[in-house]
């Protein structure tokens, strides 16, 4: 009975179907099939990606658990873990922005608490369209306040994230959520299915047919009538999740359960399957005691919803009683669907008749792996002689039309939406470098940051994604933090093109090589393909999260200048480099050239002469340079002050003055010291082989540069932050 | 002339809001409330606009501005003249 | 002195409020479950932030049906101090034991930032330990904060001075664009005519610990405790302090 | 039986939702749109009642409930057999 066309509907191969056949040892029926399709999709089963992402470095000291759950876990002290991961929710974010992007905050909440942790943070990832295209507009209006909406109303704070704007979005918008959970040591659970005779429990919504695997069934199978009322997208419910993390929080807590398991994907598939095979069990389930909303599922429906909301749940036959007492209190159901038994089989029924029987490990772990074929990206267009480019005429004009570029300006018309301050312990909000946690009841802290930047990726992806670490360490840095975990969300464009592949490659040995360099374990992450619409990809684009450490939060510092007459001092070396550079697309239209080049040694030696000055009290503000190099940078700085102080900035490098203000060699951090600290500051740095140097002095009300005497720029400060400010806002309020 | 717009999330979508509303209703012992969904509501006055006029607009802005079809779904009428509304 | 912060299902501001009550205010806080009758003999009950029930229908709605409200009612009606911050004075609005509505922020968009609000009325249990006209800076995060009254009832509040805080610019002045979700009047924190109710949308536990950015917030829980405790202000109250941060 | 019950702000009430649909609406071109209210319906499903219980039930609901008296009103009606619904 089964076919070519059912299998291609499953996006299974026929090797692949004659694997599943040796397997379970018979022909699978549909609900099997169906089982196996979604286990062995791409997204669950990173066919293309898993034997590339064995390079990534994973091991640590402060290692918990590494890739292979749900999350990341982190040993930061004191008896505490933390708890993260990122998760993309790209193609249901451009079908219906507002839930496609709230469902994918839902889903990556599920993912920490599921592990005994309590979500601390948020951050967003956001690529989006030029937002002069009002179809942008709406898709980047209704993903924000999706973010918002589901973040908000759970109250874990969304504290930081990225938002770029290229045209390789347009039909193809990226969201990338990360979320951080806090745990004690002792309390983590894992998605585990143990002890023969143990109760599985379903908690949370209802089982409905949406989300159903938009890609596997015909409609004749189902009829027209099931077909239309099977959206991919799903509403999300937060109300109903912070019920569910109180309620899972709880019996964690108490020590009630045995494992726990989130539905994501693949649902009540996946999370069983999981369990068992994680076990060394086998599992039975009765889908008649699955709660259902929509009447008539059938067994196939029922497996493959990936309705949200939901969560499996083993305890001992003792202790059900007292775990739904908990879920009552949260006003939750908590039926008991099934056991755990030995045997290392699933074994389902429903309506009395057994539907699915087929080995759990063969679901999990035997899902083959490819190495797809590749060819090394093609090299970058190249970018003119820097002889042909013209210089800019008035490099003060310049200055502001970056500040006013969507990529550059001031994101807080994104970020005044998510509520940033909830559960008291965010000390920077977002804007700084890195967000800021505090610990309560500890002199510790928690910066996170999400850090990519596409266009060196599509220029060359090994340099993008080593820079890719290396800024998001460097953000890290500025705040006074140490990294001491990564994880990454990689969103590429059909693996099945070997040009893809190629740039998948070097991205990840880029990023390999870079996480080894600064000895940081990436601990999960997740891969997202196919980011094609129209047959056009969209950029390679790697985010990184990477999460440090500051041991005391009296020395964190923030990237605003503090007074005047602080010394400025230029830490790293700037070359003639504009390759990649928003200057060279914004004032002349090129995505062009090669990405600055990156020294990761020179890179990590910077970060940590800027850890030893902050840890010495030297530093007052710091500052990463990044897209628009230089004057950007100080330009912020200047913005980001309680009380707006300028800057006089004096530089002697013999440097195009374009290259000098705007291009964006790599580590290189803007410091102010007092300035009698300027000696000891150099000082320090020398010792370390790190180049830095005086440039000049905060103060005044302009932001002004001058090479060897010459003034390059002289801009008000007041009025380029109200260019800065101005200009998310005004895309969005032509309309009324 | 006027016209209502109801918009409403598909039969086969989770309507959480309308859940909650009903699970609250039962808690104050309204019990004979089975189910509850809630939608949005939309008066238009267009003007000028013949009956046939508004045949081919009103689908049109529901469809591409009121209602994201992958989720919703939407019905609409001619308000006559009376458009009552208690208290 | 006892406070009590009542957990509603949907909740989220509730463990911040109970963390400045009890380790940085160092009083004595209970959490109060929504479903229970029993407010455990508090002296001031605390409806914190969040989203009760999902704000769904509207914002405050369902939650004012649980059954301690009636407790709390009760309460209120006996002279019992009640202080509603955002979601909770949005219920509180709901209950009927402050006059008003809100409506959806004038810009349609949640808005989560740093405020500043003025104190209207210094002579109320919560602001004892304010000055007259004083400026607080304060956070709100709300999306339904556009305060609205039908004219007569405005009249009426601002005849009896129940207006306690109203939403204005750094140097205290009440300008258009400083009353940013667009509240009828600025108003951002009134009172019931007896006194002994308040409700705010700016979070004050949010705003009670140097390091998070401002100290004001502490200014509205020492004015309680002041006033539970039946004293005169002290001029150890609420210091403003500059933070580190900017 | 099925209930339908509208719930929209009074007409003394600023709608600045309604507002931007109807700013939207024009930007898009359909300038015959004069006017755009906003507001929610609810659909209500009640088990067993007769029309005279629901005269007396839904009201209640609608009052207590779904709306709040200081800034809404309210209409109802019973739903005929046919729920019809585009798309
Ligand atoms: N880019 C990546 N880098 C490192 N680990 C990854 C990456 N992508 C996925 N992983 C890890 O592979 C494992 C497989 O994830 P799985 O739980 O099947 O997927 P998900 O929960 O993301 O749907 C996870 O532990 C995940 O962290
Ligand atoms: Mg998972």
């Amino acid at each position: 009975m089964i076919d070519k066309k059912i299998l291609d509907q499953h996006s299974l191969t026929e090797d692949e179907y004659r694997l599943i056949v040796d397997l379970v040892g018979k022909e699978p029926n549909l609900t099997e099939l169906g089982i196996f399709s979604v286990m062995w999709s791409e997204h669950c089963g990173y066919k293309s990606s898993r034997v590339h992402l064995k390079k990534l470095p994973t091991e640590g000291k402060h290692v918990v658990q590494g890739p292979g759950e749900n999350a990341g876990i982190l040993d930061i002290g004191d008896g505490q873990v933390i708890v993260f991961k990122i998760e993309s929710h790209n193609h249901p974010s451009y079908i219906e922005p507002y839930q496609g992007a709230a469902t994918g905050v839902g889903g990556i909440l599920r993912d920490i608490f599921t592990m005994g942790a309590r979500p601390i943070a948020v951050l967003d990832s956001l690529r989006f369209g030029p937002p002069d295209d009002p179809k942008n507009r709406s898709v980047m209006e209704g993903v924000v306040s999706g973010i918002a909406g589901y973040g908000n109303s759970i109250g874990v704070p969304t504290v930081g994230g990225e938002v770029y704007f290229d045209p390789c979005y347009n039909l193809n918008p990226l969201v990338n959520v990360f979320c951080l959970g806090l745990a004690d040591k002792d309390k983590i659970f894992y998605a585990k299915a143990e002890g023969a005779g143990n109760k599985v429990l379903y908690v949370g919504a209802k089982t409905g047919r949406d989300g159903i695997h938009g890609a596997t069934m015909a409609s004749s199978e189902f009829g027209a009538e099931t077909e239309h009322k099977r959206p991919n997208v799903q509403v999300g419910d937060p109300f109903k999740e912070k019920l569910l993390l109180e309620a899972c929080l709880e019996v964690m807590d108490r020590g009630l359960i045995v494992g726990i398991q989130d539905m994501g994907a693949a649902g009540l598939t996946c999370s069983t399957t999981e369990m068992a095979a994680k076990g060394g069990m086998g599992i039975v389930v009765d889908l008649d005691k699955v709660p259902q909303r929509e009447a008539g599922m059938t067994p196939y429906e029922i497996l493959l919803s990936e309705s949200q909301e939901r969560m499996l749940l083993v305890a001992t036959p003792d202790n059900v009683a007292a775990v739904q007492e908990v879920f009552a209190k949260w006003d939750l159901d908590a039926p008991v669907i099934g056991e755990v038994v030995e045997g290392g089989r699933a074994r389902i029924s429903f309506k009395g008749e057994v539907v699915v029987d087929i080995p759990v490990d063969a679901v999990v772990n035997l899902c083959p792996a490819y190495t797809r074929p590749s060819v090394a990206p093609a090299p970058p267009p190249a970018a003119p002689a820097l002889d042909s480019l013209p210089l800019p005429a008035d490099c003060g004009e310049v200055l502001l039309k970056l500040l006013a570029s969507p990529t550059i300006a001031d994101k807080e018309w994104v970020f005044r939406q998510y509520d940033h301050m909830v559960q008291v312990n965010t000390v920077f909000l977002p804007g700084a470098d890195a967000a800021l946690l505090r610990i309560k009841g500890s002199k510790k802290a928690l910066a996170v940051t999400l850090d990519g930047n596409s266009l060196y990726t599509r220029l060359d992806p090994r340099t993008g994604a080593r820079i890719a670490v290396a800024e998001a360490c460097r953000n890290l840095a500025c705040v006074g933090a140490r990294p001491i975990g990564v994880t990454n969300c990689l969103n590429f464009g059909n693996p099945e093109k070997p040009e893809v592949m190629g740039q998948f490659e070097q991205a990840v040995t880029g990023l390999a090589e870079a996480c080894r360099t600064f000895g940081i374990p990436v601990t999960g992450g997740n891969v997202s393909f196919y980011n094609d619409t129209e047959g056009l990809s969209i950029h390679p684009t790697p985010v990184l999260g990477i999460v440090g450490i500051l041991d005391d939060i009296r020395k964190a510092v923030s990237p605003g200048f503090k007074a005047a007459g602080d010394a400025l001092v230029l830490v790293g070396e700037s070359f003639e480099e504009l390759g990649g550079s928003e200057y060279l697309k914004v004032v002349h239209g090129l995505e062009a050239g090669a990405p600055p080049a990156i020294d990761l040694e020179q890179e990590k030696r910077n970060q940590e002469f800027l850890l030893e000055a902050v840890d010495a009290g030297l530093v007052r503000s710091a500052h990463d340079l990044s897209e628009g190099g230089l004057a950007v940078a100080l330009a912020e700085s200047a913005f980001h002050g309680a009380r707006k102080v300028g800057c006089e900035v004096d530089l002697d490098e013999a440097l195009r003055a374009d290259a000098l203000l705007f291009g964006e060699s790599q580590s290189r951090i803007v410091v102010t010291c007092r300035r009698a600290n300027v000696g000891r500051l150099l000082e320090m740095a020398a010792a370390r082989g790190v180049p830095a140097k005086a440039i000049g002095l905060t103060g005044g009300a302009e932001i002004a540069v001058r090479q060897s005497g010459r003034e390059l720029l002289r801009v008000p400060v007041e009025k380029a932050c109200r260019i800065w400010k101005d200009s998310m806002p005004g895309f969005f309020e032509v309309r009324a | 002339m006027k016209v209502r717009i109801l918009v409403s999330f598909k039969d086969s979508v989770l309507d959480p809001q309308g859940q909650t509303v009903k699970n609250a209703l039962h808690t104050m012992g309204y019990a004979a409330v089975k189910d509850v969904r809630q939608g949005k509501v939309f008066e238009l006055d267009l003007e000028g606009a013949t009956k046939k006029e508004a045949e081919t607009l009103v689908p049109e802005i529901a469809r591409r501005v009121l209602a994201n079809p992958i989720i919703e779904k939407f019905d609409w009428e001619i308000l006559k003249g009376r458009q009552g509304s208690s208290p | 002195m006892k406070f009590g912060v009542v957990q509603f299902p949907g909740s989220n501001c509730d463990f911040d409020t109970f963390h400045v009550l009890r380790n940085v205010m160092k009083q004595d806080a209970v959490m109060l479950w929504h479903k229970d009758h029993d407010l455990k003999g508090v002296d001031c009950v605390v409806l914190p932030g969040g989203f009760s029930y999902g704000d769904y229908l509207r914002s405050g709605a369902i939650a004012r049906f649980s059954p301690l409200m009636q407790e709390v009612k009760a309460f209120a009606r006996g002279g019992g101090r009640v202080l509603g911050i955002c979601n909770g004075f949005q219920i509180l609005l709901e209950l009927g034991l402050l006059p008003g509505a809100m409506l959806r922020n004038k810009n349609l968009k949640f808005l989560c930032r740093h405020v500043h609000i003025r104190v209207e009325n210094e002579k109320t249990d919560f602001t004892r330990a304010a000055k007259k006209g004083q400026v607080l800076r304060i956070p709100i995060a709300h999306f339904d904060g556009n305060y609205y009254a039908p004219a007569g009832v405005l009249k009426d509040i601002e005849r009896h001075r129940q207006v306690v805080f109203r939403y204005c610019d750094a140097g205290g002045t009440i300008t258009e664009e400083a009353n940013v979700n667009g509240s009828l009047a600025a108003i951002a924190g009134i009172r019931n005519r007896e006194g002994n109710v308040l409700g705010l949308m700016p979070h004050p536990e949010r705003a009670s610990e140097a390091l998070l950015g401002s100290e004001d917030g502490r200014t509205i829980f020492a004015s309680l405790i002041l006033s539970l405790e039946g004293r005169k202000p002290a001029r150890r109250a609420a210091v403003r302090k500059k933070t580190g941060h900017d």
